[in-house]
C-alpha cells in the first residue's frame, strides 16, 4: 500500500477512496455537522497553503489572510460581473491570488525572516481597507457570493449546505492531491533544500530566489482557492471576512499540524473547527460569564499554540514520526 | 518503513475526519423545518448575534443583558401565554463571518425560534444572503442596523427593522440643521463606508450642502495622527457647525482632540455616535458634552417621567443589577418588549407564520417606548420612521430641547419631512404586552 | 595543573564521534591533537568546553569538572576556548571584540594591561582597532580570536583549527605566535589541527585521533619521526 | 500656514509614540533576534498594572515608575519561561519561525486573559499633564504639554539606550550575546541573564509607550484598546524603516512615519492611513531592504 502512495496514480486512487469515504460520511450527518465540515475543507485548503510556504520552503507569512481576501474577492467579481460557471470563478481566485503572490514572492524571497513575517502582517492590516476606496468591492459591508442551487439531479431535498460542503471537500481533495504530488517533484526538493541551507542550496546550483518565488506563487494561488471557499461559505466577501485574527489562526493551525507535514493538516484544521465548541462546553462548566465564554475561544487557541510550540516545535506529527526514526536507528545499532 | 507510516497518518487524518463529522449520527434531516421548532407548552427559545468583544463591542455588549432583563421580568409575571422566554447570546466580535457561524448554530445546534436584534449592516446582509432565515421561515426580528434596505419585504421576507433608516435620519438632520443654523459653515465628518455613504445619500436628498467634508476609514481613529487632523482640517475650514456620522470611539476621539485644540463648534451627533455612555466609557470627560447635540427615536434615558424609562429602570435595578442604565438598556429592554408584545399578538398557537404575520397586520398598533409609530405593513418591514432632537447638559444627559420631544418623521424615499402628530398608546398594564 | 581526560565518549545521535578518550596535558605543555577530518577533533574540544554534550567520562582541569560546567562558567576558571573558523563577532569593532573577553573581569586597568600586550603580540589589531571585525583579513580575524581568548587571562587555551582556511606565510605567522604566547604565559594549550606537520613542529606533545579513538600519542618530535603517523597524516 | 505647523506637528508627536513601540522592537531584536508580537500585549498588560497603581496611589507619575518596572519583570519572565527553552530547542526546519509563533501565541493569551478579568470593567487614565494645547496669537496648537512630555521621553530613552548600548560594558555583552551567543558564552558573557536583560529593557519601553499613549488618545482602556494592536503594526513598520538594528534608526524611522502618515491625512485623504503606511514600509524595503540606519554585514546563520 505505501509504495502505492508514492507513485502518482497511487496517490490518486488514494485521494479518489478518500472522497468517496467523505460524501459518504457527509449524507449521514446533521446540517449543522456538514457546514463544519465544509469550513473543515476550507481550513484545511489554508493551512495547507501555509504548510507549504513555512514547512517546505521556510517562509513565514502573517499575513495569508490578505491573499485568501484576494482569492475570495476575485471569486465573487468574476460571479458576480460575468456570472461565470462556479467553478471557472476557483480557477480565477487560483489564478489571481497566485499572479498577487508571484509579485509578492518576488519582494519576499529578497527579505529574511522578520522582514517578511513584519511585511505580510502590514499587508494582511493595509490590503483589506482597500475595499473602502473602491465602490465596486462593496465597501464595508462587501459583496454576496452566490455559488447557486445544487443541481436539479441531486434531488429536491439536497440542502445548499451539502452542496457546499460537496465542493469544499472536492476543492480541498484536488488541492491535497496537487500538492502531494508537487512536494515530491523537483521543485519541493529544491524547496526543501533551500530551506535546509540556502547557501549550500545555492552551492549546489539552486537559484534561491527562484525557488522561493515560485513557492510563494504556489502557496497564495493554493490560499486564493481557500478565500473563495470561505467566501462560499458566509455567502459574503467583506474586508471583516479577513481580519488579522484569521491569519493568525491559519498560522496556528498549520503549527498544530506541524508545518513540515501536509498529512496532519487535519489536525489544525479540526483544531480550530472544534476550539469554539469544546470552549462553550468548558465556559458552560464555569457558569457562563460573559468575558469567559467570549474570551475563551482565543484563549485556549493560543495555549495550544503555545504548547505545542514548546513542546512538540515540529509538530504531532513529525514528532511521532522522529520518534520513530530514532527508535529504529538505535535498534539497528 | 516512513512509507508505511505516512500511510497510516493519511487514514487516521481520513478516520479524523469522518469522525468529526459523524460526532452527531443523526440522519440526514428533512430541509424543510417544522415550524414548532424553539417552542413548547412552556418555553420559548430565542437568539441574538452582536458584538460581544472587539472594537465595536463597548456598549452594545449591554444589550443582552437588557433583554434578559426584560425577558426575566414577563417570566415571572407568568410569560407570554404560560410560556417563558429564553435568550441564547453568540459573540460575532462585528465580523460578518462570524454572524454567519453563529446564526448556522442558532437555527441548527440550540434550534431558536426566531432571531432577535441581530446587529450590524454587513452581518445581517451576510446572514440573510446565506443562511437565508427568510426561505427557512424564520423570523429575523428587529434588527439591530439603520439600513433601509432590511425594510423590503420582497428581499428579506421575514427580516423586521425596528430603528429609522440612516436615510431618514440624514433627511431629518438636513431639515433641522437648514431650520437652526442658517448662513452657517457647515462640515461632515463622516465615516467612509456603506453607513456613512447612506447617510450622504440621505443628505442629498435632504437638500443640505456641507461646506466641508471629511470622509474617514473606519476603525483609524485608534491611530494617533487621525483625530488631530480631523480638528485641524475643520479649524482651517472655520466650520461653525460639525455634523459626526461615525461610531461611538469616532466620536470620543473626536471630542477629545477638539478639546485639545480649544476648538468648541456646534456638534451634532449622529444617533449611532450619539451613545453618551460608550463615549464616556472611552474617555471623554462628561463637562465635554455640554452643548452637544443628537438625535433619538426613544425618550431620554434620564427621563424619570417616561412611563417606560420608569418601569425599565426598576426592571434593571432587579433584574441586571450593577449595570448602569443608560442608552443600550433602553434600547435593548424596549426590542425585548417589542418582541414580547409580537409573541403575545401571535396567539396561544404559536407558529413561526403566525408570529410574522402578527406582526404585520397588528406592527402598526404595537404598544412600545418609541416616541414615532412602527410602520410595519403586508409588504414593508419598516420599523420607526422619526427623531426628535435633544442637547446634552454639563453631566452628559441628554435631554429633548425645550423641554418637550418634537418628532420629526419621513420614508427612506423622497417623502417630505413633517412634524409628527404621532400620540404614543398608554404603557400596557405593568409593562406587560398583551393581546 | 593538568589537563586529565579519561574514558570521554560522545555521541552524535547515533554516530559515536569521540569514543573513550583519554589523555593527560601537564601545565605549559603545547598539545597537538591531529587526525583526519571527522576523526572526532573538534567534538572533543567542544566537549572540553561545554558546548556539546557528554555521554560518558571525565574530564577535569585544575581539580575543576570541566563536562557539567556552561562554558561562560569556564572562562572564570581559566579556560578559553577559540571556536572553528576565525571566531570574532563581525558586526563589533576590533577593540569592541577583545573587550568582550574580559567582560566578566571587574578590574578595567588589568584587562587594559592585557589589551596592551596582545596589541604588542599582534600589532595588525591595534592598527585596526577601531574597525569593524567584518573588515579584517582571515589572518587578522584569527588573531583577534586568539587576542579575544587571551583576553580572559587563561591558563588553559583551547585552539580549534586556527588555520583553516588561511594562506600557508600567514599559518607560519599565527603557529609562531601561538608557540610564543605558550612560552611566554605559562599557557596549556589544547591546538586542534588538520594541518598536522605545522601544528607538531610547535607542540611539546601530539595525539592523533582516529575514527573517535586515540590511535596514538607520545612527543610531537617522536610522532613526526614515526613513519606510520608520517604515512598516514604527514602525507609524506 | 497654521495647517502645515500642525501637520508637522502632529507628525511629529504621533510619530514619537510610534517610536517608543518601536524601541521596544529593537531592543528584543538586538538582543535575541527575535520580533516580539506579543509587545503590544506585554504594554496592554503594563498600562493596565500602571492603572490599578493609578487607583492605589492617586499618581500618574508612581503608576508609570511602577509600569515601567513590572512591565519589565513580566516581560524578562516572559524570556525566561518562554523564550529560552525554545532557543535551548532550537532543532527542526521550524527553529527559526517558533520564535516569532510563540511571540504570537502570547500575544493571543496575554489578550484573552486580560479579556477575562479586566473586560467590560471601565478603565481610565487621566493626562497628568494638560493635553491643550499652547496658544500662540489665538491660534492654539497641536502641540500639549503632554506631547512634550512625550517627545521627551522619546528622546530621553532613546540617548540613554544609545549610550547603554555602545558605551557600557552590558551594552557590549547585549551585542555580543545578539550578533552570536556562542562566541559571547565563550568569551564569559553570562548569555541568558543578559537576553533576559534585553527583555526587561524592551518590556519597560513598551509600558512606557502604553502609560504615555493611553492618556493621549481618548485615555479609555479596555482589552480591545485598538491603539495596541495598532501601535505594533505601525511600531514594526517604523522599527523596519529603520533598519531594526539601530535605536536612533528607530526614533527616525517612527517620526518619518508619523509625519508621512500626517501630511498623506491632511492633505490627501484620510481614508488612507494603513495604505500609506503599508507602501512606505514596502518602498523601503525595495530600496534599502536594511533600513535607513541599517548596515550591510555578513550575518551567519
Amino acid at each position: 500500500m505505501h509504495k502505492l502512495l508514492h507513485s502518482n496514480f497511487g496517490r490518486f486512487v488514494f485521494f479518489i477512496f478518500l472522497g468517496f469515504i467523505i460524501f459518504l460520511a457527509g449524507n449521514r450527518v446533521d446540517e449543522l455537522r456538514v457546514y463544519q465540515g465544509a469550513t473543515l475543507a476550507m481550513f484545511v485548503v489554508a493551512i495547507s497553503s501555509i504548510i507549504l510556504l513555512t514547512g517546505y520552503s521556510g517562509q513565514v507569512s502573517l499575513g495569508h489572510g490578505a491573499l485568501l481576501a484576494i482569492g475570495g474577492y476575485s471569486a465573487v467579481l468574476a460571479r458576480n460581473y460575468w456570472t461565470l460557471p462556479i467553478w471557472v470563478c476557483f480557477a480565477i481566485a487560483v489564478l489571481v491570488a497566485a499572479a498577487a503572490g508571484a509579485v509578492l514572492g518576488t519582494a519576499a524571497a529578497r527579505l529574511s525572516g522578520p522582514y517578511l513575517a513584519g511585511t505580510t502582517l502590514a499587508l494582511a492590516v493595509g490590503l483589506p481597507s482597500i475595499a473602502n476606496q473602491f465602490s465596486f468591492l462593496g465597501g464595508e459591508q462587501g459583496l454576496l457570493f452566490d455559488v447557486g442551487a445544487p443541481p436539479i439531479s441531486l434531488g429536491a431535498d439536497f440542502s445548499p449546505y451539502k452542496w457546499y460542503f460537496w465542493i469544499a471537500a472536492s476543492a480541498a481533495l484536488i488541492a491535497l492531491w496537487w500538492l502531494q504530488n508537487i512536494v515530491r517533484s523537483r521543485y519541493g526538493r529544491t524547496w526543501r533544500a533551500v530551506r535546509g541551507n540556502e547557501i549550500a542550496a545555492q552551492l549546489a546550483g539552486i537559484h534561491s530566489g527562484k525557488a522561493k518565488t515560485l513557492a510563494f506563487t504556489v502557496s497564495s494561488g493554493v490560499a486564493g482557492l481557500a478565500g473563495a471557499l470561505l467566501a462560499m461559505t458566509i455567502g459574503t466577501v467583506s474586508p471583516s471576512a479577513f481580519p488579522l485574527t484569521l491569519s493568525f489562526s491559519l498560522l496556528t493551525g498549520a503549527v498544530l499540524s506541524g508545518v513540515t507535514t501536509l498529512p496532519g493538516v487535519m489536525i489544525g484544521a479540526v483544531t480550530l473547527v472544534a476550539t469554539p465548541e469544546i470552549s462553550h462546553a468548558i465556559s458552560n462548566r464555569l457558569g457562563n460569564s460573559e468575558a469567559v465564554t467570549t474570551n475563551l475561544p482565543g484563549l485556549l487557541v493560543s495555549a495550544l499554540l503555545i504548547l505545542v510550540v514548546m513542546l512538540v516545535p515540529n509538530g504531532p506529527v513529525e514528532q511521532m514520526r522522529s520518534m520513530r526514526v530514532r527508535k529504529n536507528a538505535s535498534i539497528s545499532r | 518503513m516512513i512509507g508505511t507510516y505516512r500511510r497510516k497518518l493519511l487514514v487516521a487524518s481520513a478516520v479524523l475526519a469522518t469522525g468529526s463529522l459523524a460526532l452527531t449520527a443523526i440522519p440526514a434531516q428533512a430541509f424543510s423545518v417544522r415550524n414548532e421548532i424553539g417552542v413548547t407548552s412552556t418555553s420559548i427559545k430565542l437568539g441574538i448575534t452582536l458584538p460581544m468583544t472587539g472594537a465595536a463591542s463597548p456598549g452594545y455588549n449591554k444589550i443582552p443583558g437588557a433583554m434578559k432583563a426584560y425577558f426575566d421580568y414577563v417570566n415571572a409575571s407568568g410569560g407570554v401565554n404560560g410560556r417563558k422566554i429564553s435568550l441564547v447570546v453568540k459573540d460575532d466580535a462585528y465580523t460578518p463571518t462570524a454572524s454567519v457561524q453563529a446564526t448556522n448554530e442558532l437555527i441548527l445546534k440550540d434550534k431558536v425560534f426566531a432571531v432577535v436584534g441581530a446587529l450590524g449592516t454587513a452581518n445581517n446582509k451576510a446572514v440573510a444572503a446565506l443562511v437565508n432565515p427568510g426561505r427557512r421561515g424564520i423570523p429575523d426580528l428587529f434588527v439591530n442596523t439603520g439600513f433601509s434596505g432590511f425594510a423590503v419585504k420582497k428581499s428579506y421576507p421575514t427580516t423586521f427593522s425596528l430603528f429609522p433608516s440612516y436615510v431618514m435620519e440624514a433627511k431629518i438632520l438636513s431639515m433641522y440643521i437648514k431650520d437652526k443654523f442658517p448662513g452657517k459653515k457647515l462640515a461632515l465628518l463622516y465615516q467612509a463606508d456603506d453607513f456613512g455613504r447612506d447617510a450622504l445619500a440621505g443628505f442629498k436628498t435632504g437638500g443640505l450642502t456641507f461646506d466641508t467634508y471629511i470622509p474617514y476609514a473606519p476603525l483609524s481613529q485608534a491611530t494617533p495622527t487621525v483625530p488631530p487632523t480631523w480638528i485641524s482640517k475643520l479649524q482651517a475650514a472655520g466650520s461653525e457647525v460639525v455634523v459626526l456620522f461615525g461610531v461611538s470611539s469616532a466620536t470620543a476621539a473626536a471630542l477629545g482632540a477638539a478639546y485639545a485644540k480649544s476648538y468648541r463648534p456646534q456638534w451634532i451627533l449622529g444617533s449611532v455616535g450619539g451613545d453618551a455612555t460608550a463615549i464616556k466609557l472611552a474617555g471623554v470627560p462628561a463637562p465635554l458634552f455640554t452643548g452637544v447635540q443628537t438625535a433619538s427615536f426613544l425618550p431620554a434615558p434620564a427621563d424619570a417621567t417616561d412611563e417606560y424609562v420608569k418601569l425599565f429602570q426598576t426592571i434593571n435595578t432587579k433584574y441586571n443589577p450593577g449595570v448602569t442604565f443608560d442608552n443600550n438598556i433602553l434600547a435593548g429592554m424596549n426590542t425585548a418588549f417589542v418582541t414580547v408584545q409580537a409573541i403575545a399578538a401571535a396567539g396561544k398557537n404559536l407558529t413561526r407564520k403566525a408570529l410574522i404575520a402578527a406582526i404585520e397586520t397588528k406592527g402598526s398598533t404595537f404598544a412600545s417606548a418609541g416616541l414615532t409609530p412602527m410602520a410595519p405593513t403586508a409588504t414593508s418591514h419598516a420599523g420607526y420612521n422619526g427623531y426628535w432632537f435633544g442637547t446634552y447638559d454639563g453631566t452628559a444627559t441628554l435631554k429633548p430641547n425645550d423641554g418637550v420631544y418634537t418628532v420629526y418623521t419621513t420614508d427612506s424615499g423622497a417623502g417630505a419631512v413633517v412634524k409628527s402628530t404621532y400620540k404614543r398608546p398608554a404603557m400596557p398594564a405593568n409593562g406587560l404586552p398583551t393581546n | 595543573m593538568t589537563l586529565i581526560v579519561s574514558d570521554l565518549c560522545v555521541d552524535h545521535g547515533a554516530i559515536r564521534a569521540v569514543d573513550h578518550v583519554s589523555m593527560k596535558i601537564e601545565q605549559g605543555q603545547l598539545a597537538a591533537v591531529i587526525g583526519a577530518n571527522g576523526a572526532g577533533k573538534t567534538t572533543l574540544l567542544r566537549a572540553l568546553s561545554g558546548l556539546t554534550p557528554t555521554t560518558s567520562g571525565t574530564a577535569s582541569w585544575q581539580g575543576h569538572n570541566l563536562l557539567h560546567a556552561k562554558p561562560e562558567k569556564l572562562v572564570r576558571f581559566g579556560v578559553s576556548h577559540v571556536s572553528e573558523g576565525k571566531s570574532v563577532i563581525p558586526e563589533l569593532s576590533v577593540e569592541e571584540n577583545l573587550n568582550l573577553g574580559a567582560l566578566w573581569r571587574r578590574n578595567a586597568s588589568e584587562a587594559k594591561e592585557t589589551r596592551q600586550r596582545i596589541f604588542e603580540t599582534f600589532p595588525r589589531l591595534e592598527e585596526r582597532s577601531t574597525q569593524l571585525a567584518d573588515t579584517l583579513s582571515g589572518g587578522e580575524r584569527q588573531m583577534l580570536a586568539i587576542g579575544r581568548a587571551l583576553m580572559a587571562k587563561p591558563q588553559l587555551l583551547l585552539l580549534d583549527e586556527p588555520s583553516l582556511g588561511l594562506a600557508p606565510l600567514v599559518i607560519a605567522q599565527i603557529f609562531q605566535s601561538i608557540r610564543d604566547l605558550t612560552t611566554r604565559m605559562g599557557l596549556t594549550v589544547v591546538l586542534v589541527e588538520q594541518n598536522a606537520m605545522s601544528a607538531l613542529e610547535i607542540a611539546d606533545v601530539g595525539i592523533v585521533l582516529n575514527l573517535g579513538r586515540v590511535a596514538a600519542t607520545n612527543s610531537a618530535q617522536s610522532l613526526i619521526a614515526d613513519p606510520q603517523v608520517r604515512a598516514a597524516y604527514l602525507g609524506y | 500656514m497654521f495647517t502645515f505647523i500642525d501637520t508637522v506637528i502632529i507628525g511629529l508627536t504621533s510619530g514619537a509614540v510610534y517610536s517608543l513601540m518601536a524601541i521596544s522592537l529593537v531592543l528584543v531584536w538586538r538582543s535575541t533576534r527575535v520580533i516580539n508580537f506579543a509587545q503590544a500585549g506585554q504594554a496592554l498588560l503594563s498600562t493596565y498594572i500602571g492603572y490599578s497603581f493609578i487607583g492605589l496611589f492617586d499618581s500618574y507619575w508612581i503608576a508609570l515608575f511602577f509600569a515601567i518596572v513590572l512591565g519589565a519583570g513580566v516581560s524578562a519572565l516572559i524570556e525566561i519561561l518562554f523564550m529560552r527553552t525554545l532557543f535551548k530547542r532550537n532543532t527542526g526546519p521550524i527553529a527559526g519561525v517558533a520564535p516569532i509563533i510563540a511571540t504570537l501565541g502570547l500575544l493571543g493569551l496575554i489578550h484573552g486573559l486580560i479579556g477575562i478579568f479586566m473586560g467590560g470593567k471601565e478603565a481610565i487614565i487621566r493626562p497628568p499633564v494638560s493635553n491643550v494645547g499652547y496658544t500662540i496669537s489665538g491660534h492654539t496648537l497641536a502641540l500639549s504639554p503632554l506631547k512634550l512630555v512625550i517627545v521627551s521621553a522619546v528622546l530621553f530613552l532613546m540617548i540613554s539606550l544609545s549610550f547603554i548600548f555602545t558605551k557600557t560594558n552590558i551594552g557590549l555583552a547585549l551585542r555580543a550575546s545578539a550578533y552570536s551567543p556562542e562566541i559571547a558564552r565563550l568569551a564569559g558573557v553570562k548569555v541568558d541573564a543578559i537576553r533576559t536583560l534585553g527583555w526587561a529593557l524592551a518590556g519597560a519601553a513598551g509600558a512606557a509607550a502604553g502609560m504615555l499613549q493611553t492618556p493621549n488618545g481618548t485615555g479609555a482602556l479596555s482589552p480591545d484598546s485598538l491603539e495596541f494592536s495598532l501601535l505594533l503594526v505601525l511600531g514594526f513598520i517604523a522599527a523596519v524603516i529603520g533598519g531594526l538594528e539601530s535605536l536612533v534608526g528607530a526614533v527616525i524611522g517612527g517620526l518619518l512615519l508619523g509625519l508621512v502618515l500626517a501630511f498623506v491625512i491632511m492633505y490627501v485623504s484620510a481614508t488612507l492611513p494603513f495604505m500609506t503606511a503599508f507602501l512606505l514600509l514596502l518602498g523601503v524595503l525595495l530600496v534599502r531592504p536594511q533600513g535607513i540606519m541599517g548596515r550591510k554585514v555578513g550575518r551567519r546563520a
